[in-house]
């Protein structure tokens, strides 16, 4: 006898096919989801007790990247401001606007502020600013737009994947020491070249390769050891 | 590398203390709430509470792998949670990071500082260097300025960061165990003390331990002056009363006897243990007699008589055991021999073929000679050992007399005797114990405990660091500070002052002895560092006092403070008769501990859980019993015994020991503790009942039944020869005599596969800048265990508990494996340290699914913790099962004051992962990091060391860059004797070994 | 109504054989015959030869086996190059178990949907389920149908030819 | 002479039992699964079976709580149970897949009437196996590392690990066993649909029947399909274990690190496969009458599968313990000694015996024949080949190269939760599969017929 009707013909073979791509969509899915600003907290900003802008500081006023993040070039950790440090100017200058109260609070009390985090690597990434710096990775190579940034949020993604894209093709990135610290630092054109130890670099290419000899940067194999970063 | 406090005053020398104070006092709150009347109920002595003991960690892990308590449970899904936070795709929580209010001159977050100072022990200062994050100090390194140190350190010193943030330390002054305060402390004793400032201090005892300090020592008197009839007492368990008395003996005068090891060709230890930790100045001595064992120079010959296996007779190319009570007739037999030199003349003992031999050996190296007695033996072998040294004319070249180092040597079993008897007499009113634990390890005869409780002494006030079984019995308990957390000074072993300085605030608020001390004699605002700088002010002569004072702070020591040697002539002849020792009757010896001391360190987890070096034992004692004997009374390992002694009685497992004379016991001290903490309490048995003040260190008379019962114990080398039960064996230590490694220099090379006997291309590790290697000199190592302990130190290393030992999970990354080899009543013993051997050809890489293990380009086996699934294949396929894995949670998570403790440059692993040794990569980076940003070159070799490495005070480990000829690595690694471990496996290994060589003497060979 | 096609129902596979090569001969084409199990010559007895099952298993053991290899290949090479054990990156030996299962469950797979596809299954409706008696073809009766689209089909002419092969039943097969 | 006889009783035992129609071998089996009514017990045997499984759930969270201490494992015998009873599963897990494809190929008629749920014993074995490999892990929620996939790490498996060959072996293995079982079901589920009164039943069945028809076209695909698939499965039923012998042959570890494990793991395999696959067999037939298609002669055959295999693995041991001592190696020679005077040593012994002694009781044709006597011995084998298992992983890491680092294993109660929760697994599994599926191949029962013979003119 007939169980079924005509249509479930159809109806089996789309289900079988629909599987297939229910099963393939989902797998997408979640590898979107991994790389997300949600796990990731890339371009998000987070709260923070003083609302900061490096914008303001760093294109408006000019001040340089070390005037706060004084151990940068000699340490792993960049350091964040001690209060102090702040109170330098903010106890000439806007000495009574209310969102630097945290910070005149903490002077007072000597409890410290607590920032969040900003940019943040898993406890068992092991990442030096001190030899990026050395090697002539520029500050917004990793940081992005600093000096546009109202809020400070995180720029890149600093997964695994996005470390290795460096890691793995330094010269596409390196730069001058002196341009280190410069927020408007452009690569190399025919139009505008970088000059180093008095000769011109009129692509990245060309650059990147002089520098990495220049800096001794190690061959790729080195930097991609897992002892670069994981101990 | 070292970095002088910008101006030392406290402040700058532990930067941040203030946030870092509040922070943690915060934590503990948070934490420890609930634990905060602990106190109170340790004086009620609740079975509950010693059940709450019994549960925590690590003691905890026991019941781990059975029972699990909710608390447990809650416990172990957070850190689940944890767990899957090392996973790839997971969300990171936020974190908030806080910086410095004002940030302290000098310092460089992210960067450790460096500050010298001391840790004292039984008075010894070790000199030391300790390492500090952000104003918490994190690892402890030897003072490589110091002359008693040159870099290396002991085991206790290495430990004593553990003890620093251990959390079962007193947190608070308790009065009748609750929690008080200091000034009401002050307040309390003003009445008491002005009732005797009346009658001229006649009640006022203080009891301490030895004590160096010239401060102290300083403040003391004084107070002394002050109160003339007050007494100041010194005992400690481990005392050095025979050598005090020997030296009474010899030259009628309390002198310390220091060892030039560096000068001395033939040594002979008379039951001295004068290379293992406790010994004054091992740390020297352990250098220098290892300089001086170099086959490829000179190499000195090492006699030892002794009764209990050391690692000194370990060491020695000829050991004689003997009954402790029989050294003294050795002795006197050797004195004769060297004397009459004719070795014919003086014994008829079955050791007269061996004195024959050491004194005809002896007699040539006049002057390069040398006899040490060891410190548990009584007067007259002083005595005696000095009349031979003085016979060889060794005084002044391998032997130096200077004053003594205790600034009070007295016999300190006399000076408590003395006290008991004069509490016993009603004339005590008011009693300070500064440290030490007298009701816990004074000599059962003397009943201490018993004239503290039921004499009634007026105020009896306990200052120390825990809360103890003395803590217990008297009203007051001031909480001490860890050396970490105090100014202080100390005399090291040969009276160079060494300056303590603290690096970090106290933790909870303790008071230093200074601060005790200046608070009895009236002064109870005067800080620690007034004290120090004043007394030094005081004695510094000319010249600017800071300059000076800050050299000595950056140094961590005082320049020519040593002692200058004496001349004095020793007066014999006034020895007492021999003891006749009647051969039958079982002789019972009392040891300190070689891990836990006297009992002082019973809580330190590291301490605990560190092999013994010949047992390797962890978490207990046990009954040391000579094969002969075991075989006679039929006792296996583990059977529990009732030892008796002038009816007194103690029960403990029996361990085997190869090589203890028939006829003869060891207990060790220190364990049986009713109140040390988490770790130390209820671990093993305490031997001191069977102790008193006739027969501190052996006796006679004593009798051994066994109970029927049986005991676990936890041993981390099951299995301790190199003979496997076919009758084959396997040389893992490569060895030989001194003729035969001249006769034939590469015999330790015999089986290593040629470089090309491969199928695949070996991978190139020439074009490399570096290639990391290691070599370690078995000649040298002495198996003193230091680089365990720095090892677990400076890699964040957790202890797993009793329990898990048993089950054959300890963590060290680094081990020593003890070896016995020949005719068990008196074995030959070899060390041998085993970290990870960096296999070029690794056979764990090869078989991780997940490629979590793999070779860097300059030849390290990178293990990737975070990428481990936790298969074990790797541990499987290791040949030298270094790898170790973590079963269970075994880092304690929560605790804030480990937290603290962690080096924050090495991932803290957590459940589920493999970890092993890493050639400490965070310090190869850091280098590494400074040389190219500082100078673009290469690191210099021998600036770069690991952690094992740096602690070794016989330099047996040498690190390195193998690409670089030159280097030091390099050299010994082209060395004759040097040899792969397993090499016939083609692994390739990157460490090495130098075979061990001896140099016995042909005459007492066969 | 229309109709799908005619059955004849037999009792023994011989008879079924012997019928639909008959019917066959007699020029018919668009036939098929049903049974409870795989009856030898019943295929080629209603001229059916060819067969594609063995081709696309063997393309998809192909591709199984190149992929696999192919994978190992370039993530020991040239994804994350890294030196494991002192091995060379390319160590083809460690490749090959891979690559063999690889191989094997691609063809596995190939030959299943391969041999569903071909069928056109699933199918859960079918004409032939119309006759209630064809109920018995998964027992013990054995079926022979024209179908209505054959050319040489007329209702009454190809009822006549079936019921000459001396059939148990005859039924007409509703569409 | 034995020989002889055996062909005799060959010649009086038939494959199926005279008298049977296509008919009512049809009604025969699929009244089991369509009118039969439930037994008591089944549902008795059911529970003790799905209690032990909730023992295995019950442990498998424990021990994710708590992590892989709860067990015995240490270093150095970083594996334990888990591996042990990995490879014990999947060797069990190899007969049917062995009687389907092979069998087939060598035109080996007789296994039409078992290879049916010989095929679904192996699913579910190799389900059980392949629950160990997942527990064993330290971190088992990241087992997905083990696989290829795209990840933000850029970073991918290592393929000169066997466990990762494991990892593709045993899910290949899986699959392929899970599609030949089902084709295989395919006409029969037919089958039930038209006889299935119930309609739910006929529409469940008639949705897996995927609308078979039984055309002469469908069938002359299928059959070449199935053969194609058995030709693929026969290697690979070869392949799996010895892959899972990789995983210690691989290895450098004395006892492990030898050539001879392929060859006898596999032998090893197929001898405890017939062994579960007789355990089952027995009481099924019996239980449910099937004697006169689950006949003697299945049971000769398989005992005389079990005799040969178990020869082969002996001569296994043999080399073992000859290479042991010729090769003049100290480390093998020492696991050698290790095995028969060590602490293990009785284990060992006992492994033998079952093994190699007490299976030689087959030679005679009394006890092929005995389903008792039969049961036991397959029990027997089944212990026997899961001592070999223990030998081979613990006794030789136990010790290994350096004597400083020799240690013992003890198996905790946890150990041996987990491993009767699989066995629990197991017959759950089974127990479900012989009420809703025919566990006899029922299309392939008619083709033993005699009727089912075409003479082509």
């Amino acid at each position: 006898m007939q169980i079924f009707h005509r249509s479930t013909n159809t109806l089996s073979r789309a289900t079988i096919f629909g599987a297939v791509f229910v099963i393939a969509g989902l797998g997408w899915a979640l590898m979107e989801l991994q790389r997300s600003p949600y796990i990731t907290y890339a371009g998000v900003v987070k709260p923070q007790p003083v609302p900061f802008s490096h914008q303001h500081h760093v294109t408006g006023l000019g001040i340089d990247c070390r005037y706060c993040h004084t151990s940068v070039e000699q340490s792993s950790f960049a350091g964040i401001p001690p209060t102090k440090t702040c109170m330098n100017c903010h106890s000439q200058i806007w000495t009574n606007a209310q969102m630097l109260e945290p910070l005149r609070a903490s002077y007072r009390s000597g409890e410290s502020l607590e920032w969040t985090r900003v940019n943040q690597l898993p406890d068992f990434v092991y990442f030096n600013h001190s030899i990026h710096i050395a090697k002539g990775v520029g500050c917004n190579t990793c940081h992005g737009p600093i000096d546009q940034m109202p809020l400070m949020y995180q720029y890149a993604s600093l997964q695994m994947e996005w470390c290795l894209n460096c890691h793995r093709a330094p010269e596409k990135y390196l730069r001058p020491r002196d341009g280190v610290f410069n927020m408007r630092y452009q690569q190399p054109t025919s139009a505008a070249p970088v000059l180093v130890a008095g000769e011109s670099y009129y692509d990245q290419a060309s650059l990147g390769k002089a520098l990495m000899a220049k800096y001794k940067v190690r061959n790729v194999a080195d930097i991609t050891s897992c002892d670069t970063c994981h101990r | 590398m070292q970095e002088a406090p910008a101006n030392p005053k406290r402040e700058d020398v532990c930067p941040s203390k203030q946030r870092e104070l509040g922070e943690v006092r915060l934590q503990i709150e948070r934490a420890q709430g609930p634990e905060f009347w602990r106190s109170l109920e340790e004086l009620a002595g609740s079975p509950e509470f010693q059940q709450m003991l019994h549960r925590e960690f690590p003691k905890g892990a026991a019941d781990w792998v059975d029972e699990v308590s909710r608390r447990g449970f809650l416990k172990l899904m957070g850190a689940s949670l944890a767990l899957a936070g090392m996973s790839g795709c997971t969300k990171l929580p936020l974190e908030p990071i806080v910086p410095y209010v004002r940030q302290p001159e000098g310092v460089v977050p992210g960067r450790p500082m460096f500050f010298a100072t001391a840790m004292p022990l039984s008075g010894y200062a070790s000199p030391l260097l300790v390492e500090s994050h952000l104003g918490r100090p994190t690892k402890i390194e030897g003072n490589d300025l110091h002359p008693a140190s040159l870099g290396g350190t002991d085991v206790f010193a290495q430990a004593s960061i553990l003890g620093m943030y251990d959390p079962d330390r007193s947190q608070t002054i308790t009065k009748l165990g609750d929690v008080n305060s200091w000034s009401s402390f002050v307040q309390e004793i003003k009445g008491p003390l002005a009732v005797q400032k009346g009658l001229g201090g006649a009640g006022i005892r203080i009891l301490t331990q030895t004590i160096s300090s010239p401060t102290l020592a300083d403040q003391l008197r004084a107070l002394l002056k002050m109160y003339p009839q007050a007494k100041w007492h010194v005992y400690e368990p481990v005392n050095r009363d025979n050598v005090v008395e020997g030296a009474k003996l010899a030259f009628g005068r309390p002198v310390a006897t220091q060892y030039r090891l560096e000068n001395a060709d033939v040594i002979v230890s008379l039951d001295a243990d004068f290379l293992y930790a406790g010994f004054p100045g091992n740390v020297r001595y352990i250098r220098d007699f290892a300089k001086r064992r170099n086959p490829d120079g000179v190499m000195s010959r090492l006699y030892v008589a002794e009764c209990t296996p050391s690692s000194t007779g370990a060491k020695s190319d000829h050991r004689l055991p003997l009954r402790a009570v029989e050294i003294e007739g050795l002795a006197r037999a050797l004195l004769v021999a060297v004397t009459a030199n004719s070795p014919e003349a003086g014994t008829t003992a079955e050791y007269a073929k061996f004195v024959q031999v050491v004194a005809a050996d002896l007699a040539p190296h006049h002057g390069s000679s040398l006899i040490i007695p060891g410190d548990h033996q009584p007067p007259s072998v002083h005595a005696l050992a000095h009349a031979i040294n003085v016979a060889l004319g060794n005084v002044g070249k391998t032997v130096v007399y200077t004053d003594p180092v205790s600034a009070n040597p007295v016999n300190q079993t006399e000076s408590l005797r003395e006290l008991v008897s004069d509490m016993r007499g009603g004339k005590v009113d008011l009693l300070v114990i500064m440290g030490g634990n007298p009701v816990y390890d004074a000599p059962a005869d003397l009943g201490f405990a018993d004239a503290l409780k039921n004499s009634n002494v007026g105020l009896r006030i306990h200052h120390g660091l825990y809360q103890n079984e003395t803590a217990e019995l008297c009203h007051w308990h001031v909480n001490d500070t860890h050396y970490l957390e105090m100014w202080g000074d100390a005399r090291a072993y040969d009276g160079t002052v060494s300056i303590i300085q603290p690096l970090i605030a106290p933790l909870y608020a303790g008071k230093s002895a200074y601060e005790l001390v200046s608070a009895l004699s009236g002064v109870s605002d005067a800080t620690g560092y007034d004290v120090l700088r004043a007394y030094w002010k005081g004695q510094h002569s000319g010249g600017d006092f800071e300059a000076w004072w800050r050299k000595a702070l950056h140094d961590g020591w005082i320049e020519g403070s040593a002692y200058a040697p004496r001349t004095l002539s020793a007066k014999l002849g006034s020895l007492p008769a021999a003891p006749t020792s009647e051969a039958r009757t079982l002789e019972i010896n009392f040891r300190c501990d070689p891990s836990i001391y006297d009992g002082r360190f019973s809580n330190n987890g590291w301490l605990q859980e560190l092999p013994k070096p010949l047992t390797k034992l962890t978490w207990d004692n046990a009954v040391l019993v000579g094969p002969k004997m075991a075989g006679r009374e039929g006792l296996k390992t583990e059977d529990v015994v009732t030892l008796e002694l002038a009816g007194r009685q103690i029960t403990g497992p029996v361990w085997i020991q190869a090589g203890h004379p028939d006829y003869s016991v060891t207990v060790h001290l220190g364990y049986g503790r009713r109140k040390a903490g988490r770790a130390g309490t209820g671990a093993g048995f305490d031997a001191s009942p069977l102790r008193t003040t006739g027969a501190m260190w052996f006796a006679t008379g004593g009798k051994l039944t066994k109970t029927g019962r049986t005991y676990k114990l936890a041993s981390t080398q099951g299995y301790q020869t190199m003979d496997t039960p076919n009758g084959a064996s396997r040389p893992n230590v490569r060895r030989a005599t001194l003729e035969e490694y001249r006769h034939e220099p590469k015999f330790a090379q015999e089986g290593t596969p040629p470089p090309e006997l491969t199928l695949y291309p070996g991978y190139d590790y020439q074009r490399q800048e570096y290639a990391w290697g290691m070599a370690i000199d078995m000649t040298a190592c002495v198996g003193c265990n230091n680089c365990i302990v720095a090892c677990q130190s400076e890699n964040n290393i957790a202890i797993v508990g009793k329990e898990q030992v048993v089950r054959g999970r300890h963590m060290h990354w680094l081990r020593v494996d003890a070896y016995y080899q020949g005719d068990r009543d008196n074995p030959k013993a070899y060390f041998q340290p085993v970290p990870c051997m960096q296999c070029e050809n690794a056979p764990c890489e090869l078989v991780c699914p997940v490629g979590a293990t793999l070779h860097s380009t300059e030849g390290l086996n990178d293990m990737v913790y975070n990428r481990c699934v936790g298969t074990r294949y790797c541990s499987n396929n290791c040949p030298y099962k270094v790898r170790r894995f973590n079963f269970l949670l075994f880092q304690d998570w929560e605790t804030p004051q480990y937290k603290m403790m962690r080096n924050p440059d090495v991932t803290v692993r957590s459940r589920g992962v493999m970890e092993k040794c890493t050639y400490c990569i965070q310090r190869i980076s850091e280098h590494r990091v400074d040389a190219e940003r500082e100078t673009g070159g290469q690191i210099a070799d021998g600036r770069l060391q690991t952690a094992c490495q740096q602690s070794c005070p016989a330099d047996a480990i040498v690190f390195g860059n193998i690409n670089d000829p030159n280097s030091r690595v390099s050299k010994w690694k082209a060395k004759d004797r040097n040899y792969g471990l397993l090499a016939e496996l083609n692994t390739r290994p990157r460490t090495t070994h130098l075979a061990e060589i001896r140099n016995p003497n042909p005459e007492l060979e066969t | 109504m229309r109709l799908y096609g005619i059955m004849a129902e037999f009792d023994s596979p011989q008879g079924l054989v012997e019928a639909a090569r008959r019917t066959h001969d007699a020029g018919y084409r668009k036939i098929d015959a049903y049974s409870p199990f795989p009856v030898e010559d019943l295929a080629e007895a209603i001229g059916f030869h060819s067969n594609r099952v063995a081709l696309v298993t063997l393309i998809g053991a192909i591709a199984g086996g190149l992929s696999g290899y192919l994978l190992q290949y370039w993530i020991a090479t040239i994804s994350y190059p890294i030196n494991v054990g002192g091995r060379p990156y390319h160590s083809w030996p460690s490749f090959i178990v891979v690559t063999f299962e690889m191989t094997i469950l691609f063809g596995g797979i190939a030959a299943v949907f391969g041999m569903l596809a071909l069928n056109g299954l699933p199918m859960p409706y079918h004409p032939v389920f119309n006759v209630p008696r064809f109920a018995m073809a998964s027992k013990d009766r054995f079926f022979l149908v024209v179908f209505a689209t054959d050319p040489k089909y007329d209702a009454a002419g190809t009822r006549q030819f079936l019921e000459s092969l001396g059939p148990r039943s005859i039924s007409e097969v509703p569409s | 002479m034995a020989e002889q006889t055996d062909q005799a009783a060959n010649r009086q035992a038939p494959v199926i039992s005279p008298g049977y129609t296509f008919g009512t071998v049809t009604d025969k089996i699929s009244s089991i699964v369509l009118t039969r009514p439930t037994s008591n017990g089944w549902f008795v045997g059911f529970g003790i079976s799905f209690l032990l499984l909730m023992l295995l759930l019950y442990a498998a969270g424990y021990l994710f709580v708590r992590g892989i201490g709860i067990w015995g494992v240490n270093i150095p015998i970083g594996w334990g149970f888990a591996i042990v009873n990995f490879v014990w599963w999947i060797g069990i897990g190899h007969a049917g897949t062995l009687i389907s494809a092979i069998l087939l190929l060598l035109r080996q008629s007789w296994r039409n009437s078992i290879n049916r749920f010989a095929e679904a014993m192996t699913l579910f074995a190799v389900a059980c196996a392949g629950t160990f490999p997942l527990l064993h892990l330290g971190r088992p929620w990241l087992f997905y590392w083990l696989f290829p996939y795209p990840n933000t790490m850029t970073y991918w498996p290592q393929f000169r690990s066997p466990l990762v060959w494991d990892v593709f072996a045993v899910s290949t293995y899986f699959t392929i066993s899970l599609l030949f079982w089902f084709i295989g079901l395919i006409p029969d589920l037919g089958t039930l649909r038209d006889r299935s009164e119930n309609r739910w039943a006929r529409i469940t069945y008639g949705i897996l029947a995927m609308g078979w028809r039984g055309s002469a076209r469908h069938w002359h695909r299928y059959e070449s399909a199935y053969l194609l698939l058995a030709g693929l499965a026969t290697p690979l039923v070869l392949s799996v274990h010895t892959v899972v012998s990789f995983d210690f042959s691989i290895g450098i570890v004395p006892g492990w690190h030898t050539t001879i494990f392929p060859p006898y793991f596999v032998a090893g395999a197929i001898y405890s496969g017939f062994a579960m696959v007789l355990m089952l067999a027995i009481p099924i037939r019996k239980v449910y009458g099937l004697e006169d298609f689950i006949t003697d002669r299945h049971l000769q055959n398989s005992a005389k599968v079990m005799l040969a295999t178990g020869w082969i693995v002996a001569y296994g041991y043999a080399i073992e313990a000859f290479m042991g001592w010729y090769s003049g190696n100290s480390y093998d020679s020492f696991t050698l000694w290790n095995r028969l005077h060590g602490p293990y040593a009785p284990w060992y012994w006992s492994l033998l015996s079952c093994n190699i002694l007490f299976p030689q009781v087959l030679w005679i044709r009394k006890f092929r024949t005995q389903p008792g006597l039969l049961f036991l011995v397959s029990a027997i084998i089944l212990t026997g080949m899961w001592l070999e298992r223990f030998i081979i992983v613990v006794v030789s890491l136990q010790r290994d190269f350096l004597t400083s680092s020799w240690g013992m294993y003890y198996p905790t109660r946890w150990d041996w939760a987990t491993f009767m929760g699989t066995i629990g697994m197991f017959l759950t599994a089974m127990f479900l599969f012989v009420r809703i599926l025919p566990m006899i191949s029922i299309f392939e029962m008619r083709t033993l017929l005699p009727e089912a013979e075409v003479k082509a003119e």
